[in-house]
């Protein structure tokens, strides 16, 4: 199982704030799990086009070829604007 | 503890944090610190109140890290960094970070560099209220410019 | 009074001059301030008392030409700018400026040039005790060069 | 008469915070002060030389050729180390 979060607009826009997943077999970075997503449709299908869309893997900043693994926490967000 | 990182809902106290930053240590020739507060307009329409979601867990580590990072630059006494959470109206505290050092140029470059890192690299968003709606607030190019002179 | 300048003996609070400095205004993201403290080492010695003199009257106009300077550079909506005089001990409060305005870049350089100026330009002498016995704190030529950066 | 005031090290080395003084004909700027001031010989012969002199006149910075005239305050003092 992996867990995913979303925060923020694209908490709102997805209408979830996460979910705990399988890992399917083949799916080995963020840009598998992005893909694996959009494979839903609708608001999940855009998701990896969003402007700007940040990721972190274990809470740790994260980019598109970063490897996961089963029991890894993904997480997916707009541009931090806090301070 | 000589250097903080807290992520609350309430509101906290300059003078208290900065008495507790200083606990009175004599190597300490200068403090530098900064205060972010809600403002009442923002991008042209009035803002009437504001709410902070962050990513709990990861809020954390990335301020623990900035800190770290400063610490590797420069030479500090303490640090405090304290960002709220939850709903805020104008004029209330956002964040509050404050660095001591033997000497001035350090204390305000520290500060200065926690600030700007902190508004690029830690996961923390604002939502306000205008007179047309509720919107999430537009990440600031200007921001991942102050980050990036630092690198 | 959102710009101020004070020279006095007494010790300042922190926290109530920087409640004063915002006086609840909803225009300021951003304050940026600094204190300056008594260190019990200087020069390689040990510190144990420092007096500062002062030349009252220019000593005022000083300052307030200082943070006018500041005020033609940055949008600033405020200025607090307190030094004390007379003798004081290690860990003492020695000054104070704290700087408010929108924004977090034009509050910390304004807050910075206004400790650069007063370094250099602020008619102040420290004289301190040490266990070789008493002597007159050097100007040190960091300070010109800090001043200088921002002309 | 002109006001003339020292401070710091100066106070110190010359045994005096300042003094009134009548303005000589002929001397018109701080360089004529502290020609006036050196005939008195001992450290004030020596005061024109000290390392980064510093001079206001009517609680200005000023320099060796700001003029100075009647009712004029002249201070002269080390450089500045406050802050």
């Amino acid at each position: 199982m992996i867990k995913i979060l979303y925060f923020a607009s694209l908490r709102e826009k997805l209408g979830t704030a996460g979910e705990d997943l399988e890992l399917p077999a083949g799916v080995a970075d963020v840009g598998g799990v992005l893909a694996m997503l959009a494979e839903r449709g609708g608001e999940w299908a855009t998701l990896a086009s969003v402007r700007n869309l940040k990721c972190a893997v274990n809470q740790e900043m994260a980019r598109s070829n970063t490897p996961v693994k089963d029991a890894d926490e993904i997480a997916f967000f707009p541009p931090v604007t806090g301070g | 503890m000589a250097f903080t990182v807290r992520v609350q809902e309430a509101d906290f106290d300059v003078g208290a944090e900065t008495a507790a930053l200083r606990a009175d240590d004599a190597r300490i020739g200068a403090v530098a610190s900064f205060i972010g507060l809600v403002r009442d307009r923002n991008d042209g329409s009035g803002v009437s109140e504001m709410a902070l979601e962050h990513y709990p867990g990861m809020t954390e580590k990335a301020l623990e890290s900035i800190v770290a990072e400063a610490r590797g630059r420069w030479e500090l006494y303490g640090a405090t960094v304290i960002h709220r959470v939850g709903v805020l109206q104008p004029t209330d505290q956002i964040v509050f970070v404050a660095v001591s050092s033997a000497h001035r140029g350090e204390a305000f470059a520290a500060c200065e560099f926690i600030m700007d890192y902190l508004k690029t690299r830690a996961p923390f968003w604002k939502r306000e209220v205008t007179p047309e709606g509720a919107r999430w607030v537009d990440a600031r190019e200007a921001d991942d410019c102050a980050a990036a002179r630092w690198q």
